[in-house]
C-alpha cells in the first residue's frame, strides 16, 4: 500500500496550519520589523477562547469561533497599543522589543494556565465518529480539510486587499519604510495596531484550527511561533506571499524527512533547514536579495 | 540555613552563566539564545566522563571546557555569519537542534533517561560532599570566571569587543576581522559556560535534556538584561536576584496550585517594565 | 608616482550604474578632490575603494604594484588606506579615548587578548587629540559630543591611523567657520607630511583653497578633469551642477 | 550611571539578603518537637506539560490530609501537607526538596512523580535522612539511589517485561511497531520491552514522538507503511488521546496496546470510539472505592482520576499508619517503611523488598470500550 499520498496528506494539512501562522507572523513582521514572540500565546488565547464559549458554555460554534477570531486579535491589538507603541516612541532596538515580546508571551501563557489549569483540553468531542474522506488513499478529517480551504482563502484574501484596497497600499507602505509613510500622512501607528490586529487574528484561527484538529494546552504556543517564523524566513520574511509558500515547503520537508530518519528527529528537521536558510539564502525565496 | 547555602551554590552557577552570556551580549552586542545549550553541553561532557570513564571531576572539567569550547567554536563559525533578527532565530534553532541531539543520542546520553549517580568532585582525600565545601568550591569558581571576565574586557580585545557592538561596519574599515573576533568571543563564553554545566551536573546529580532548553536559555538572557548589559557586577546582581526572589514566592502563601503559574507571570511581566522603562537594566551602561 | 588608481571601475545596484567605467589617477602627496552633484557616485567610489562595497567591475591598482579586483574591508590597513565616514560612524557608547585606541592597539586576536593599552599608545592619542582640541573632553562617551566635535573625532580617529592615503567623505559639512580652519589645517598638515588626500567636498572655495587636482563626476563618469581653477571654469561643469 | 544609583542598588540587595537569610533561619522550625503539625513534603509537577498528572495526585493526597486530621490525626497531631512544584525539572526539584528538607524540616516527603525529579531529590533526602517515597517514577536507576528512597510504584522491569510476554504469549503477535514518547518512563519501558519481546519476535519499527509532541501523523504513517501485527504505544494522556484520534484517521486496523499511564478516564472520553479495542496493561488495582471517587470530585479533580493518584493517597495513609507507631523519627520511619507487606491501599497491594521496591507487580489488562475502561484480565 503505497504511502506517498498519506505523506503528501499530511504535508498539505501540517503545511495549512503553518501558512495560516506564517501569514500572521508576517504581517505583523512587516510592519514591525523585529521577531515579535507575542502570536504564539495568541494562537493559545484563540484556542481557549473557542474552548471556554463553545465547550464550557455551549454556545454555537460559529460564534465561539468568531469569538475567538477577534478576542486573539484584541489582545495583539492591546499589546502593540501598550507596549510597543511606547517602544516605539523611544525608538527601541528591536532586540528590546523581541526581549519584551518574550516577557507577555511568558505572562499570557501563565494566565492562560491560572484560569484553565495546565490541563490539555480537547476541544471538539469526539464522541460521534470524526467523517474522513478518501482520496486517493490518503485520508483526513472534514476538520484538516476546513483548514486547508481556510488557509488558501485566508491567502487569497490577504492578497486581494495587500493589492486593492487603499489600505493594503498603506500597509505596504509602512511595511517598506515607517518613516517615509509618516511624512505622507499615514498615521503609522494607528495602522500599525490595526495590522497587529489582522495579524493576531489570523494566529489565533490557526490556533483556534489546531485545537479543533489536535487539542490545545497553554504550553502550545512557543512551537507554534517558531514553526511560523522558520516558514516565514525560508519563504522570505516580511513578505506574505513568501510566507505562504514556505509553510507548505517547511510541511512537505518535514513529513518526507521522516521516510529517511526516525521520527524523533522531526523538530531536528524544522531548525535544521532554518539554520540552511539563514546562512545560505536568509532573504528567502521571495525576497530578492537585500 | 542550608536551603540558603543550596540557593547561593544556583546563585553561582547562574553567575558563572551570566557573567560567560555578557560577555557575547552586553559587550559584543550579541543577543543569544543558546547560552542553555553551552550550559548542558558542559553538563553532560563531564557527567560522561564520570560516569562511564570514571575520570576525576577536576579532570572531566577540563576535558569538557575545551570540548565545549570546540562546540562552541563551530556554532560560532555558523552563527558568526548572521545578524540581527537572523541571528537570534538562527541561535533559538541551534538550541533547539542541540537538545534534540542530548536527547535522541542515547547510546551516549541515555536520552530522555538523563544521566543519574554523578557524584561530588573529590581533589587527592579533600571531599566536597556536603553543600557549604560544594559552596566554596563554586564561589571559588564564579570568582575565577569573574576575573578570566574582566580580563577579557579590560584588554584590547574587549575594547575591540564594545566596538563591534557599537558599529561593525565601520570597526572592518580599520583593520579588524570581525568574524575572528565573534568566534573568538563565542568559543570564551563557551567554554565558560561549561564551568557551569559540570558544576551543576555534580551538584544536582542528575541531568537530563530538558534541563537545557531554550526556556533555560531565556532564564539566563533575563539574568544577563535585569542585572545589565556590559557590566560583570550587573550579570553577578541578576543572578542573585533572579535565583533568590522566586524561592521567596514559595514563602508568600499563594495557594499552591496556582503559585508556579504567577512566578511565570511576574517573571514575564519583570521582563517587559524592564525593557520598558530600563533596557540597560539596573546597573548596566549599554542599551540593547 | 600613483598610490591608487582605478582602471575601468564598475559598481551598480540592480542595474543603476552608480560609477561606471571610472579610470582615475591618484597623485601621491597630493590633494585630489572629487566633485560632482549629489547622487554622482562620490561616496560609492570611496566606499568601494575601502572595500564596503564589492568591485562590480575593473580593477583599482595600489602604488602601482597591487592590482585588485576584490577588497575586504579589513585588509585595507595594510594597503596603507583610513578613511572617515558622511554620515558619522563614531562608537557611540564608548570614551573618546577608547575611541582612538581602539585603532591603535592590536588587531590579532590572540595577541589582543593579552595586550592592555600601554603608555605610547596614550601618547599617540593625546597628540591626535589635542590636535583637534578633543584630549580634555578624552573620558566623556562619544554620543554626548556635539556634531562639530564628533566631525573632529572620526578625524582624529583617522590621522591615529597614520596612514598614507586618507578618504574624507565631506569632512567639512555642516561646520562653523572655526571647525573647517581646524580641519583644512590638519589637510594641509597631512600634505606637508606628503600624504595622499582624497576629498569629497561641495564647498568651492575650499576645493579651490585646498586641493591640486580635481576630477569631476557626474552620474558615475567621469565629467572632467584637471587643476581646479581650469575646471571649475568649464561650461559642462557648471551645468552638471546647475543641471540640465 | 551616577555612583549613588549604583551604591544604593548594592544597598537594597544586601537588604534583600539578609531578610531572606533572617525570614529562613526564623520561618525554619527547629526540628519536629512533638508539638504542632506533623509536616509532610509533596513535590511534583504543577506546571508544564505533565502538570494535569501532578495536580490530580496532589488532589488525592489532599483527599488522604483530609480523611486522616478529620478522624483526629496522627497521635492527635493534625498532618499538614506542603505542596512544592517539581516541574519535572531536575533544578526545580532540588531547589523544592532542599527547602523542604532544610527549612520546612518535614519529616518525610511523598514524590518526585517524574523519574527526574526523584533522582534530583534522592541526594538531598538520603543525606538529611528523610524517607521519600516516589508515587510514579519508574526510572530503574532509582532502585539503588539509597536506602531513604522508596516507590509505591512498579519499576518499568516489570512492565516492560509483562506486556512483552502478554502480546507473545496471550495475543500470539510476533511483528511489533512500537510508538513511544521521548520521556523517562516511555523509554524506559521500551527499552526493557525490546529486551524481552526479542526471544520470539521481531521489532519492525520504532518511532519515538517529542513528549509535547501533537502531531504524529508522520510517524503513524511509517509505521503502517511496516505492517506490525501490533502496534505498542507509549504515551502520556495528551499524546495518547491525539494519537489514538490520529490512528483511527488514518485508517489503521492492527490492534494496539499501551502502558499503565492510559488507565485514565480523560483519554477514553477524548479518544472516544478512535480508542475503541486498544488494550493496555496496569496494575492489578480494585477499582477505586466511591467514597475516593466522590471526594475526588468535590475536589474538581475527578475527570482525571489516573493510576498513581491512588498510589499518592495510600502513601500518606501508610506514613500516617507508621508515624502512629513509631512517632516522627524517620530513621524509625524508614526502617518501618521497608517491613510495609501486603498493605491493600486503594492503588495496589504493596509489599517493599529490601531496596526499597514494590517486591511484586501483578498486572491486569484493561481495554477502551466506547468511551469506558473495561477490565479484560
Amino acid at each position: 500500500m503505497n504511502i506517498i499520498p498519506q505523506i503528501v496528506a499530511n504535508s498539505l494539512i501540517a503545511g495549512s496550519i503553518y501558512a495560516l501562522i506564517a501569514l500572521g507572523f508576517n504581517l505583523v513582521y512587516g510592519a514591525t520589523r523585529f521577531v515579535n514572540m507575542v502570536p504564539g500565546a495568541l494562537a493559545a488565547i484563540g484556542g481557549y477562547t473557542v474552548f471556554f464559549l463553545f465547550n464550557r458554555l455551549g454556545l454555537n460554534i460559529y460564534f465561539s469561533v468568531i469569538a475567538g477570531v477577534v478576542v486573539a486579535g484584541f489582545f495583539g491589538y492591546l499589546s502593540d497599543r501598550l507596549v510597543f507603541r511606547k517602544l516605539r516612541s523611544h525608538k527601541a532596538s528591536n532586540l528590546v522589543s523581541f526581549v519584551a515580546s518574550l516577557g507577555i508571551f511568558t505572562m499570557l501563557q501563565a494566565l492562560i494556565s491560572i484560569l484553565f489549569t495546565s490541563q490539555f483540553q480537547s476541544v471538539l468531542s469526539v464522541t460521534e465518529n470524526p467523517k474522513t474522506y478518501q482520496i486517493l488513499g490518503a485520508t483526513f478529517t472534514w476538520v484538516q480539510g476546513l483548514i486547508f480551504i481556510t488557509s488558501i482563502a485566508a491567502f487569497v484574501s490577504l492578497a486581494l486587499i495587500l493589492k486593492k484596497t487603499s489600505f493594503g497600499k498603506a500597509v505596504r507602505a509602512v511595511s517598506d519604510d515607517e518613516e517615509v509613510s509618516k511624512i505622507i500622512g499615514i498615521n503609522t501607528n494607528r495602522l500599525i495596531s490595526w495590522i497587529f490586529f489582522i495579524g493576531s487574528c489570523l494566529i489565533g484561527l490557526s490556533g483556534i484550527f489546531i485545537g479543533f484538529d489536535i487539542g490545545i494546552n497553554p504550553t502550545m504556543g512557543l512551537f507554534i511561533i517558531l514553526e511560523g517564523a522558520t516558514a516565514s524566513i525560508i519563504g522570505g520574511i516580511g513578505n506574505v506571499y513568501g510566507g505562504f509558500l514556505g509553510a507548505f515547503l517547511l510541511g512537505f520537508v518535514e513529513n518526507f524527512g521522516i521516510l529517511k530518519i526516525p521520527g524523533e528527529w522531526k523538530p531536528a528537521i524544522a531548525f535544521g533547514l532554518l539554520i540552511l536558510f539563514l546562512i545560505f539564502k536568509p532573504e528567502g525565496i521571495m525576497n530578492k536579495k537585500k | 540555613m542550608a536551603y540558603l547555602i543550596h540557593l547561593l551554590i544556583l546563585f553561582a552557577i547562574y553567575g558563572i552563566l551570566g557573567l560567560s552570556l555578557n560577555l557575547v551580549m552586553g559587550y559584543t552586542g550579541l543577543l543569544s539564545v543558546t547560552h542553555g545549550a553551552f550550559f548542558g553541553i558542559g553538563a553532560y561532557a563531564t557527567a560522561i566522563l564520570m560516569t562511564h570513564a570514571g575520570l576525576n571531576f577536576f579532570v572531566a572539567l577540563i576535558v569538557g571546557l575545551v570540548l565545549s569550547g570546540v562546540v562552541s567554536f563551530i556554532i560560532g563559525a555558523i552563527l558568526s555569519r548572521l545578524s540581527g533578527d537572523y541571528f537570534v532565530l538562527g541561535t533559538v534553532g541551534l538550541n533547539y537542534l542541540i537538545v534534540t541531539v542530548l536527547i535522541n543520542w542515547s547510546d551516549l546520553t541515555r536520552g530522555p533517561l538523563g544521566i543519574a549517580g554523578i557524584h561530588k568532585p573529590h581533589f587527592f582525600g579533600l571531599s566536597f560532599s556536603d553543600t557549604p565545601a560544594f559552596l566554596v568550591l563554586s564561589l571559588i569558581f564564579l570568582a575565577l570566571t569573574f576575573l578570566v571576565a574582566r580580563f577579557v574586557v579590560n584588554s584590547s580585545f574587549g575594547r575591540a569587543l564594545k566596538a563591534i557592538r557599537e558599529d561593525q561596519k565601520a570597526l572592518q574599515v580599520f583593520g579588524y576581522n570581525i568574524f575572528s573576533y565573534k568566534l573568538a568571543i563565542f568559543t570564551i563564553s563557551g567554554a565558560l559556560a561549561a564551568i557551569a554545566g559540570a558544576l551543576f551536573a555534580s551538584y544536582i546529580t542528575f541531568i537530563n535534556p530538558a534541563s537545557f532548553d531554550v526556556m533555560q536559555s531565556v532564564f539566563i538572557l533575563a539574568v544577563v538584561v535585569l542585572g545589565g548589559l556590559g557590566s560583570l557586577r550587573g550579570s553577578l546582581l541578576g543572578a542573585l536576584l533572579l535565583v533568590i526572589i522566586p524561592e521567596l514566592l514559595r514563602f508568600v502563601g499563594f495557594p499552591s496550585e496556582i503559585a508556579a503559574q504567577t512566578r511565570q507571570a511576574i517573571y514575564g511581566l519583570l521582563l517587559v517594565v524592564l525593557m520598558l522603562y530600563r533596557p540597560q537594566g539596573l546597573i548596566g551602561e549599554y542599551k540593547l | 608616482m600613483f598610490s591608487i588608481q582605478t582602471k575601468n571601475l564598475k559598481k551598480h545596484f540592480d542595474g543603476v550604474y552608480a560609477v561606471d567605467d571610472l579610470s582615475i589617477k591618484i597623485e601621491t602627496g597630493q590633494i585630489t578632490s572629487i566633485i560632482g552633484p549629489n547622487g554622482s557616485g562620490k561616496t560609492t567610489l570611496i566606499n568601494t575603494l575601502s572595500g564596503l562595497l564589492e568591485i562590480d567591475g575593473g580593477l583599482v591598482v595600489i602604488e602601482e604594484s597591487e592590482k585588485l579586483s576584490k577588497i575586504t574591508p579589513h585588509e585595507i590597513p595594510s594597503f596603507g588606506i583610513t578613511r572617515t565616514f558622511q554620515n558619522i560612524h563614531l562608537f557611540e557608547q564608548m570614551t573618546i579615548l577608547d575611541n582612538i585606541l581602539v585603532v591603535l592597539t592590536d588587531r590579532q586576536v590572540f595577541r589582543a587578548i593579552f595586550e592592555t593599552h600601554q603608555t605610547f599608545h596614550l601618547k599617540i592619542a593625546e597628540e591626535v587629540l589635542t590636535r583637534v582640541g578633543l584630549w580634555e573632553k578624552r573620558g566623556q562617551l562619544a554620543v554626548n559630543l556635539s556634531y562639530g566635535q564628533r566631525k573632529l573625532l572620526e578625524i582624529a580617529r583617522a590621522l591615529a591611523m597614520d596612514a598614507k592615503i586618507y578618504l574624507l567623505d565631506e569632512p567639512f559639512a555642516g561646520l562653523f567657520p572655526e571647525m573647517v580652519k581646524i580641519i583644512s589645517g590638519i589637510i594641509k598638515e597631512l600634505k606637508q607630511e606628503s600624504k595622499t588626500v582624497i576629498l569629497i567636498e561641495h564647498d568651492m572655495g575650499l576645493i579651490r583653497e585646498l586641493s591640486d587636482y580635481v576630477f569631476v563626476l557626474d552620474s558615475g563618469k567621469l565629467l572632467a578633469e584637471g587643476k581646479p581653477s581650469e575646471v571649475l571654469a568649464k561650461r559642462e561643469v557648471i551645468e552638471a551642477y546647475l543641471g540640465e | 550611571m551616577s555612583k549613588t544609583v549604583k551604591i544604593v542598588i548594592w544597598l537594597v540587595v544586601i537588604v534583600i539578603v539578609i531578610a531572606i537569610g533572617a525570614s529562613l533561619s526564623k520561618k525554619g522550625s527547629n526540628p519536629d518537637t512533638g508539638t504542632g503539625p506533623i509536616k509532610i513534603g509533596f513535590i511534583g509537577p504543577l506546571t508544564g506539560d505533565t502538570a494535569g498528572i501532578g495536580e490530580n495526585v496532589r488532589a488525592a493526597v489532599e483527599v488522604a490530609r483530609d480523611e486522616i486530621n478529620a478522624a483526629g490525626g496522627v497521635n492527635k497531631r493534625q498532618v499538614e501537607v506542603i505542596f512544592e512544584d517539581g516541574q519535572c525539572d531536575p533544578k526545580a526539584a532540588a531547589n523544592a526538596g532542599n527547602k523542604l528538607v532544610s527549612v520546612d524540616k518535614v519529616v518525610a516527603i511523598i514524590g518526585g512523580l517524574c523519574s527526574s525529579e526523584t533522582l534530583a531529590v534522592a541526594p538531598i533526602a538520603e543525606q538529611a535522612k528523610v524517607p521519600l517515597i516516589s508515587d510514579a517514577s519508574t526510572n530503574p536507576k532509582i532502585t539503588d539511589a539509597g536506602d531513604y528512597i522508596f516507590r509505591f510504584v512498579p519499576s518499568d522491569l516489570f512492565q516492560g517485561k509483562f506486556d512483552a510476554e502478554y502480546i507473545m504469549n496471550t495475543m500470539k503477535k510476533s511483528k511489533v511497531g512500537i510508538l513511544y514518547c521521548l520521556s523517562d518512563w516511555c523509554t524506559g519501558i521500551k527499552d526493557v520491552f525490546k529486551q524481552n519481546f526479542a526471544s520470539s519476535g521481531t521489532v519492525v519499527d520504532e518511532e519515538g514522538y517529542q513528549q509535547d509532541a501533537r502531531d504524529l501523523r508522520s510517524q503513524i504513517t511509517k509505521i503502517k507503511a511496516a505492517k506490525p501485527d501490533v502496534i505498542y504505544f507509549l504515551g502520556y494522556s495528551e499524546a495518547s488521546i491525539v494519537g489514538l484520534k490520529q490512528l483511527q484517521e488514518l485508517g489503521v486496523k492492527t490492534p494496539i496496546f499501551g502502558g499503565d499511564a492510559w488507565d485514565d478516564v480523560k483519554i477514553a472520553e477524548g479518544a472516544g470510539k478512535a480508542a475503541n479495542g486498544a488494550m493496555f496493561s496496569v496494575t492489578a488495582s480494585s477499582k477505586y472505592p466511591q467514597s475516593f471517587i466522590d471526594a475526588m470530585t468535590v475536589k474538581k479533580a475527578d475527570k482525571e482520576l489516573n493510576n498513581y493518584s491512588g498510589r499518592g493517597y495510600d502513601i500518606l495513609k501508610v506514613l500516617a499508619d507508621i508515624i502512629g507507631r513509631v512517632g516522627v523519627d524517620s530513621t524509625k520511619i524508614k526502617d518501618e517503611l521497608y517491613k510495609v507487606k501486603d498493605y491493600q491501599g486503594i492503588g495496589d497491594t504493596y509489599t517493599l523488598d529490601a531496596k526499597g521496591d514494590l517486591a511484586t507487580a501483578n498486572y491486569s489488562v484493561k481495554k477502551f470500550q466506547d468511551s469506558k475502561i473495561v477490565l479484560v484480565q
